[in-house]
């Protein structure tokens, strides 16, 4: 390997430049708020340096698409990773660039909440891209670490800090789980590495069974915390409720993703030789991941809460699928999943940047304060009606083609059980969407609401959203193209 | 039909959503141009369904007028064909594609009356009618489905903002209930996709490719019960008089009229067509099940009093006949079913506008509240008891020529059953005879003075859907040459 | 030579009562000495596996590093937290924090 | 002649419905433009129908020889209106007409009647709301009718028995304003169509059976002895459920009496003359499958006695003009069937002529009375020969012929019916019928005692009282003549002076010609029963008819018991209050509280219900929180232990 | 003399609960397991590990049940101490050492700078029902299912090998350099973590006027 001065380095950095870059941006948008004033640079800058850091970042992955190479061994660039980077860069500009105002305004410490963000997503992207598990580890706690902060930096709100507080001790524990879980596969195993560790178990019997069924249990609970999976998903709704919007958003999209990433990762790859063990442990969390988080989320008056208990109806759905990848169905569910996982992105963020327009409107988040939208900002309420819309499910919209893509995959691996049960929390889940949609169509507004706009910015990405809704919503190839390229090396 | 009618076939779907973008970008101060548009757009699909069921003319091909898009294919669990965009209609089809273009077009200009966001109604309005012909038109699974909930998605907002009464309620109950109903038939075509094996929804492959007999006889009660919720089966038809009795004139006249024969046909197409072996298991339960839906809303509705409700049971009755039809598995009942759908369809929707047309001015509905409306509303209650005798099944009428198909192909197989579903026509006669007898004749009440007759618009619509009916009851043999050779297809069927 | 399995119990042990401090503590920095007990519990299986088993690479050595870095940090992290909660509620007590609910 | 003879025939029965739809369609829509409403139009129609009839008569005369009719199939005029064919397998609904004897009998019945009533009808219509729409219904009526006795195919017979319910039930209710009128028309339409189910399902029974709904093809399967027997058996008598429906016989005869509430011209045609006896057409269409279910045929016998013995008895203390004469249709009716009944078609095709004359004549005459009056209860009536010489004089004709008094038209059918069951049957039935033909004579004689003679009892209507218009006076002379002389159509001679060799008998004996003949023995027992009758009437109700008053007291249970038609309406209307639509409140609530409230509903809020208790799992409290993740572990470990 | 040293009256009772545990506790235990090791009943490295091994559990039992959230703390270090012993059993000096410096230096220290912080005395009393009986029996069944499973494994008679400092040099950053470089970040963040929640009250005041 040579650098750009001709030296032969040890490790080819080069694969690892759009985490650089987006590492570098970080220290530098913290560094540059935290001396605004010395510098005297106006309050755009480190926006301005977030976002080009993001796009450079986005290029480079790019055109690292279709590189298929290891870095150390430690991380893989693969159409996988490629996949994940282009969608947590991805997810992390559209928040930032939709909810920008929102963080000036009720976000304290811009400077380092930018930073958190490209970092936790750096944390993220490595999470879908290690193939080793110390890596894997490690990238999880970048991510969590980053998320805790961000989860407290809502301005003047007492809720931020107990978020806070409940994430980052439950993630503690969570975390300590998930390290016994990995001690154990590395005890049975002796390897760290994916590959190695596949090897020894696709080789057989250990004689070592249940210290490995206790590690694969401990590994779920812990990575079915990120995963809000039930019973371990009690965090997520108070997390969601205190933290400032696009954390609430980017909670919801990169940090779930990147954890079905890593469950991908680990249970198509090192894991899939057990299948048989952990198939029904997941199933049986899938199920009551559905059945809870959709049945709570009927009660729910937060819009915030309810979006929370929907995204952990949505985690079920797609442990379902990686029950799937376990039946001899890896590359079709996978890529189920991933094209299912981008869909759900798109919709979640479209609600979510709604939502925190509405917020910077109207300073409310109850569900009944959406009385009336449709006639004070009918275009909002559009938004906000297409994105619930498609996280039910409904047709024309992302989520109808998603969702189906998704479920006739984990039919096909043979669950048509577990479908069902899917498809009836998705059905119960339509509800309560419809009940945010009554409140917006159905009331007149307060009295003395005046119509209102959005932000330029506003417009911009909940109409670019909205139209990827529609398009994939209809046209879902590309999308499915791009979820099928990455999954097909399971 | 020649291959390039197909570009009709996709014409019926893109019109209704070309209107409805259009109607996004067109402001809602500008009446005129939304009444315009409308009206052009109404019009232009009406002549395109007519023209495709003129063009459809039965040459031993199972589906006419193919045209097929790939869509996304090779890609995941989806080989080639995995899914299309391909449309194509049959004898059956094409019956009902003319029924939708027949509705739609009065239910369009009964609408214009709309003071309130009407823009917003008809976008969501032609998003429903997309939603319709798309399931009579689409021949890829995936795709049927697709349409299949698009139609459903508009219900709620269209009920709940437009309608009356309990509106609300109604709305969620209609949305959820058949939200529900898709459940099982999500499960079949998963299943059936998942069963045949081949990485494709196309639904000719699907069609032909062979399926396990355990297979069917599992799947086809779950299509039943899905569609069949559509359908306003009983037990599965709670929603129908809430949902009818909240609806705004012309979603239900659309709901009833086209979006219940959706759930019907969906028994045909993903039912009989799909899975013959298992609907002929099945056939005696759906036989019935129908039966005792057609009892049970005849004599529910000898009990109703708002003329909405009345109307909801009264289809759970005379759907109860299309499942009666389907069940026979026999060509004529089948037929009968399908004439049934058209020959309701058209009934169902006068009923629903003319009912409209009054409730606009008197809001009230309640028969008793009623006398000798004759008096105050000559034409309106002249039409009122043409669609009554349509709906008691007078021979001549669309009615009648369904029923007689419907009763011989039940009494092929089950005579008793069919021997009841006569007397339910004879039920049919006392509700709706009562009706008349109390609300329409007698001597006028004052307090309805004021009651104008039906707008000009108003009658030409009814004038319209009256016309289909006498067509229909007089001279069936188009609608019959079409639908019997496409239905006698079906493997297993007994002629 | 000590058995393997004796070190194994004793960080299940270890792990067992951290979180058994997690459950029936209130106070905020009791609980993160219960989760420091469990990652304790935790370094132990990884050293004894890497100590017994692995005879090439060291992977569970240097896991344990990490492991106890991270635990530094997030101990840094979470008093930080803590504090703030504090200076918001005067109380470093758990239960007290539960505005959010249902 | 010859020419048009050509071109106008048996071929051309289409003609007879299509010319009355066309005035039908020209009126109802075009009525407010058209001078008179397009009464005219109407007319005109009727007019064409007698003339094609006319020709069909010429024509179907050409297909006699061998002392037999064998219009065969150049008579049929068909299309195909349903058609389903797949291999080895059609199914057909043609449209088709077939004439034959009986046809030609109700088209004669039809023709002539229509064309007196709509005559009449520019009378006694005369300024009233919806004139021009009562002509409209009253083409649409006689298209349907003429549709039902020339088709050839049960559905489209079918169709035209619906049709002319339609029409009565428009005319019925043709007063909407009155409830009373309303109820009436609801009330023909609901009972009519129960007994329409037995209809559809016979038919439905015997295409079953046959494959084919062509009656001659079914007629030719079911005597051949194709069809079992019981099989058999259930078709006809399903089949005379819909007779008996339409044909008011016990037990739907209910709706005729109420019928009386439509315009009388309408009665005269519909309610007397035509419609009610397309269910005698009906049975004697198929009398030759009756001749093989002789247990149908005995059920047809005694539900004829009963409905004649039990309506006229009703007749006899009736006090509307109107529902004395609808008493009297019904007693009537009952005897056609009586005939039916014994195998005598020709008795009964003859009775349904001279019977379309004589009571269209009456229902005519009473009209008058009433639109001279305006009154219809016989005891506000009396007296009225002075005022109203010309009806009286041909109610008296029409009643004669109704009393059977020899030389009128009732007389020869009458004694023809009588004649045939006395040959036929057991005494008993001879006995019981020959007792209603005295009682037909007490309640005709008591009629026009109570109209036309005596003194007034209304002083004011009978002041107003005046001869009717001569557009309803013309018909009333015209119908007189045929009640007088339509009776002695069956001699060979009259048939061969009007060119009918073999006799206008021969059409109504379709299948056992035989020229008419009288049995004098029998004949004067019936003259002497009419006789008798009309005796008794005069004794009880001439001048102030104390006797008749008195008679009432002398068994007032029996008294009231006839005038509340033995009770039979309110055991309807208690069993539809109480069972019909006790069961629909039964089913209505049921829907309601169970398959709703408690099915969907109770669903709803159950799940509901479940995510509300759900929630409070939902602490906010950390160590709470860090439970639900330690019994996760647990649960879980436990598991894998349990499987390992 | 005692009582003229200024010492808090915590350290009093530290002292005298420790000798007390001590002598209690760990003497007789000394005692029995002096005496095995001298009848040849456990080697005397298993020796070690039991004493290490009490001491770590009294440890921890100690930090997860006293009521002071000092003597905790004090459990807490006692635990990790003996951890490191452990590890020095596990012939993995590098790791003892580094868990004496960050735990029994670092981490230690930095929970008690936060207890001073919070001016916290004694664990808060649960009010609204405690679930510590629920604890109890939980983590009982807990333990018993770990040790239950790890034991049913069948782990073979491996021994422990020594790990020479140069390889675990090498190896951790040439193999390991990119976990390097993600936990540099980390302690980053974890550092603006604790910055951001310190200063969240200055910042949340008013701008100032610019």
């Amino acid at each position: 390997m040579t650098d750009i001065f001709g030296q032969t380095l040890n490790l080819n950095y080069g694969l690892l430049l759009p985490e650089i870059v987006l590492l570098l941006s970080s220290m530098l948008v913290i560094g540059v708020d935290a001396f605004k004033r010395q510098l005297k640079v106006s309050g755009n800058v480190p926006v301005g340096l977030a976002l080009s850091g993001l796009l450079v970042a986005l290029a480079l992955s790019i055109l690292q698409v279709n590189v298929d190479e290891d870095f150390a061994r430690l991380v893989q660039i693969d159409s996988f990773t490629s996949f994940f980077r282009i969608l947590f860069i991805a997810i992390t500009l559209v928040i930032i660039v939709g909810s920008h105002e929102y963080i000036e305004k009720s976000v304290s410490h811009v400077g380092e909440f930018y930073g958190l963000l490209l970092l936790a997503t750096v944390g993220a992207m490595l999470m879908a891209s290690a193939r080793e598990l110390l890596t894997a580890y490690l990238a999880i706690e970048l991510l969590s670490f980053s998320l805790y902060i961000a989860v407290s930096l809502a301005r003047s709100d007492q809720r931020s800090g107990e978020a806070s507080l409940k994430y980052v001790l439950l993630g503690g524990v969570a975390s300590a789980s998930l390290l016994y879980g990995l001690s154990m596969i590395y005890g049975v195993t002796g390897a760290t590495q994916y590959h190695e560790i596949s090897a020894v178990l696709s080789a057989g019997d250990t004689g070592l069974t249940t210290p490995l069924l206790l590690g694969l249990v401990l590994i779920i609970v812990g990575l079915g915390f990120k995963a809000s999976a039930v019973p371990f998903h009690m965090w997520t709704p108070d997390a969601y409720e205190g933290a400032p919007i696009p954390v609430t958003a980017f909670l919801s999209a990169t940090s779930k993703a990147a954890t079905i990433a890593l469950l991908l990762r680990w249970f198509g790859g090192p894991l899939l030789p057990i299948a048989s063990d952990w198939q029904f442990i997941l199933s049986g969390l899938a199920v009551a991941t559905m059945v809870v988080g959709n049945l709570v989320a009927l009660q729910q008056v937060n819009i915030k809460r309810l979006l929370a208990y929907s995204s952990i109806g949505q985690m079920g759905y797609m442990l379902m699928a990686i029950v799937a990848v376990g039946s001899g169905y890896a590359s079709d569910a996978t890529s189920a999943v991933l094209v299912h996982l981008a869909g759900y992105i798109i919709t979640n963020l479209l609600v979510f940047i709604s939502v925190t327009h509405f917020f910077n409107q109207t300073g409310q988040e109850e569900i009944n304060s959406f009385k009336g939208l449709a006639q004070s900002n009918p275009y909002l309420a559009l938004m906000i009606t297409a994105g619930l819309f498609s996280l039910a499910g409904m047709p024309l919209l992302v989520g109808f083609f998603t969702k189906f893509i998704l479920f006739q995959a984990v039919v096909s691996a043979g669950h048509l059980g577990l479908v069902t049960i899917a498809v009836v929390a998705s059905t119960v889940s339509l509800y309560y969407y419809l009940m945010v949609i009554r409140q917006m169509y159905l009331y007149e507004p307060e009295d003395g609401t005046e119509q209102w706009k959005l932000s330029l910015t506003g417009y911009l990405t909940t109409l670019t959203l909205f139209v990827s809704l529609v398009v994939f919503g209809l046209w879902g190839t590309p999308l499915y193209a791009a979820a099928d390229a990455a999954a097909s090396m399971f | 039909m020649t291959e390039n009618d197909g570009y009709f076939l996709i014409a019926l779907i893109v019109l209704p959503l070309l209107s409805a973008v259009c109607l996004m970008i067109i402001p809602s101060k500008e009446r005129t141009l939304i009444v315009g548009l409308t009206a052009i757009s109404s019009l232009v699909m009406f002549f395109v369904s007519v023209y495709v069921f003129m063009a459809y003319s039965f040459d031993g091909s199972t589906f006419q007028g193919v045209k097929s898009y790939p869509w996304v294919e090779n890609i995941g669990l989806l080989g080639e064909n995995g899914i299309s965009l391909k449309v194509g209609i049959d004898g059956v089809t094409a019956s009902l594609v003319l029924l939708t273009g027949i509705v739609v077009l009065p239910g369009t200009w009964v609408s214009w009356k709309i003071q309130h966001r009407l823009k917003d109604f008809f976008i969501l309005f032609y998003i429903l009618t997309a939603g319709v012909y798309g399931v009579f038109v689409l021949l890829d699974l995936f795709f049927w489905f697709l349409a299949y909930e698009t139609a459903l998605l508009p219900m709620y907002l269209l009920i709940a903002v437009w309608g009356s009464t309990r509106k609300e309620y109604g709305a969620m109950k209609l949305m959820m209930m058949l939200m529900a109903g898709s459940i099982p038939i999500f499960a079949a075509i998963f299943a059936l996709f998942a069963e045949v094996g081949l990485g494709t929804f196309d639904m000719e492959v699907l069609l032909s490719a062979s399926k396990d007999e355990d297979f069917q006889k599992i799947f086809f009660p779950l299509v039943v019960i899905g569609c069949g919720t559509l359908g306003a089966m009983f037990p599965f038809h709670s929603w129908s008089p809430d949902g009818h009795a909240a609806a705004p004139t012309a979603v239900s006249m659309v709901h009833a009229g086209v979006l219940m024969k959706v759930g019907a046909f969906g028994i045909v197409r993903l039912g009989a067509q799909m899975m013959p072996e298992g609907a002929l298991f099945w056939g005696p339960a759906l036989v019935a099940l129908g039966i005792t839906a057609a009892l049970y809303g005849a004599i529910s509705a000898l009990r109703q009093t708002d003329m909405k409700m009345l109307m909801g049971f009264s289809s759970v009755s005379h759907m109860g006949y299309v499942f009666v039809g389907l069940g026979t598995m026999n060509v004529i009942g089948m037929t009968g079913a399908v004439l049934q759908m058209t020959a309701h369809g058209l009934m169902t929707a006068l009923f629903f506008l003319l009912i409209g047309a009054m409730y606009d001015q008197s809001h009230n509905r309640d028969l008793p509240n009623f006398s000798g409306l004759a008096k105050q509303m000559p034409i309106w209650s002249v039409f009122f008891v043409f669609a009554s005798l349509a709906s008691l099944g007078l021979p001549g009428l669309s009615g009648f020529i369904a029923e007689v198909h419907i009763f011989i192909g039940a009494f092929r197989s089950y005579p008793i059953v069919g021997g009841l579903a006569v007397l339910t026509a004879a039920i049919t006669t006392t509700y709706l005879m009562r009706a008349l007898a109390q609300s329409f004749f007698g001597e006028a009440n004052p307090k309805w003075d004021s009651l104008n007759e039906m707008t000009w618009i108003e009658r030409s619509g009814a004038a319209v859907l009256v016309a289909a009916i006498l067509l229909l009851g007089l001279w069936p043999s188009p609608w019959i040459d079409r639908i019997a050779p496409s239905l006698s297809q079906i493997p297993g069927l007994m002629m | 030579m000590i058995p393997i399995e004796y070190f194994l119990t004793l960080g299940a042990i270890l792990f067992g009562l951290g979180l058994f401090g997690v459950l029936s503590r209130r106070s905020a920095i009791l609980i993160l000495m219960a989760v420091e007990l469990m990652l304790a519990g935790v370094s132990i299986n990884f050293i004894a596996f890497a100590s017994y088993l692995d005879t090439d690479a060291f992977s569970g050595l240097i896991f344990a590093l990490f492991v106890i870095t991270v635990a530094a940090a997030e101990v840094g992290l979470a008093l930080g937290i803590v504090l703030r909660l504090f200076r918001e509620r005067r109380t470093s007590n758990v239960d007290e924090a539960s505005d959010m609910r249902w | 002649m010859p020419d048009i003879s050509v071109t106008i025939g048996m071929q051309q029965a289409w003609l007879l419905p299509a010319m009355p739809v066309v005035a039908f369609l020209i009126i109802s829509f075009f009525r407010k433009l058209l001078p008179r409403e397009g009464d005219f139009l109407a007319i005109i129609g009727m007019l064409g129908i007698l003339l094609v009839t006319l020709f069909i008569i010429v024509d179907f005369q050409g297909f006699f020889h061998d002392g037999e009719f064998h219009p065969g199939e150049a008579n049929v005029y068909a299309f195909d209106w349903v058609r389903i064919s797949a291999d080895n397998f059609l199914f057909l609904i043609e449209f088709s007409t077939y004439i034959d004897a009986i046809s030609i009998v109700m088209l004669i019945a039809i023709s002539i009647v229509g064309l007196m009533v709509a005559i009449y009808s520019t009378g006694y219509m005369q300024g009233e709301d919806r004139y021009g729409w009562y002509f409209a219904v009253l083409s649409l009526f006689v298209a349907a009718m003429l549709l039902l006795v020339t088709s050839g195919s049960l559905v489209w017979m079918y169709l035209a028995w619906e049709g002319v319910g339609l029409a009565s039930y428009l005319l019925i209710g043709h007063y909407w304003e009155r409830q009373s009128a309303a109820e009436a028309a609801k009330k023909a339409f609901i009972t009519t169509r129960v007994g329409d189910v037995g209809l559809l399902i016979g038919i439905i029974l015997l295409w079953k059976a046959t494959g084919s709904f062509d009656i001659q093809t079914i007629i030719a399967a079911a005597t051949s002895g194709q069809i079992g027997e019981t099989y058999l058996t259930v078709a006809m008598l399903a089949l005379f459920a819909g007779a008996v429906g339409k044909s008011a016989q016990f037990p739907l005869h209910v709706w005729l009496p109420d019928a009386m509430e439509g315009p009388t011209p309408a009665s005269a045609l519909i309610h007397a003359a035509t419609m009610v006896v397309a269910g005698v057409y009906l049975i004697a269409r198929f009398s030759p499958v009756y001749e093989v279910v002789l247990v149908a045929r005995d059920v047809i016998l005694y539900t004829g006695l009963l409905t004649a013995f039990l309506a006229a008895s009703m007749g006899l203390v009736a006090s509307d003009i109107k529902r004395v004469l609808a008493f009297s249709t019904i007693s009537q009716l009952g005897f056609m069937f009586v005939a039916l009944g014994v195998g005598a078609v020709g008795a009964a095709m003859f009775h349904v002529l001279t019977h379309a004359f004589f009571k269209a004549l009456l229902f005519l005459g009473s009209g008058s009375v009433i639109h001279a009056t305006g009154r219809q209860e016989v005891e506000y009536l009396g007296g009225l020969r002075h005022k109203q010489p010309i009806t009286a004089a041909t109610f008296i004709i029409g009643s004669l012929a109704l009393a059977g008094i020899p030389i009128f038209a009732g007389f020869w059918s009458k004694d023809e019916i009588l004649h045939a069951v006395s040959s036929y049957a057991s005494p008993f039935v001879y006995i019981v019928l020959a007792g209603t033909a005295l009682l037909t004579a007490i309640y005709t004689t008591r009629l026009v005692l109570l109209t036309f003679f005596g003194d007034p009892r209304d002083r004011s209507a009978f002041d107003h009282a005046h001869e009717s218009p001569s557009s309803m006076t013309l018909p009333l002379l015209l119908l007189g003549l045929l009640a007088t002389v339509s009776g002695f159509f069956v001699f060979d001679a009259v048939g061969n002076l009007f060119g009918f060799s073999g006799g206008i008998g021969y059409l109504v004996y379709l299948h056992h010609p035989h020229s008419f003949h009288i049995d004098w023995a029998f004949a004067s027992v019936a003259t002497v029963s009419s006789l008798t009758g009309v005796i008794i009437g005069w004794v009880y109700w001439h001048g102030g008819a104390e006797r008749a008053i008195k008679a009432r007291t002398w068994s007032p249970d029996l008294h009231a018991l006839l005038v509340n038609r033995y009770y039979l309406d309110e055991l309807y209307q208690g069993i539809i209050n109480r069972v019909v639509l006790g069961l629909a409140g039964i089913v209505a609530w049921f829907d309601k509280k169970i398959v709703n409230e408690t099915g969907v509903d109770g669903g709803a809020q159950f799940i509901g219900y479940f995510g509300y208790r759900l929630k409070f799992l939902q602490t906010g409290k950390i160590p709470n929180y860090a439970l639900g993740i330690a019994a996760g572990i647990l649960v879980l470990s436990v598991m894998v232990l349990a499987r390992a | 003399m005692l009582k003229r040293i200024p010492l808090p009256a915590q350290f009093d009772r530290i002292i005298i609960g420790g000798g007390i545990t001590v002598g209690a506790i760990g003497v007789p235990l000394g005692i029995v397991l002096v005496t095995l090791v001298a009848f040849g009943v456990i080697s005397a490295p298993e020796m070690v590990f039991f004493v290490a091994a009490i001491i770590v559990i009294l440890g921890a039992l100690g930090c997860v049940l006293l009521p002071n959230i000092v003597h905790a703390a004090l459990s807490l270090t006692a635990t990790l101490i003996g951890v490191a012993a452990l590890y020095l059993l596990l012939m993995s000096e590098f790791l003892a050492l580094v868990q004496v410096l960050v735990y029994g230096g670092g981490v230690v220290l930095l929970l008690l700078f936060g207890l001073m912080m919070t001016n916290a005395q004694d664990d808060p009393v649960v009010t609204d029902g405690s679930q510590k009986p629920f604890a109890f029996l939980l983590v009982s069944l807990l333990i018993g299912t770990f040790i239950t499973l790890l034991l049913s494994g069948d782990w073979g008679n491996p021994t422990a090998h020594v790990v020479p400092f140069e390889l675990f040099g090498e190896r951790l950053f040439r193999e390991f350099a990119l976990p390097i470089i993600i936990v540099a970040v980390l302690l980053d963040v974890a550092i603006t973590g604790a910055l951001v929640n310190v200063h969240t009250a200055s910042n949340d005041l008013p701008e100032e006027s610019e």
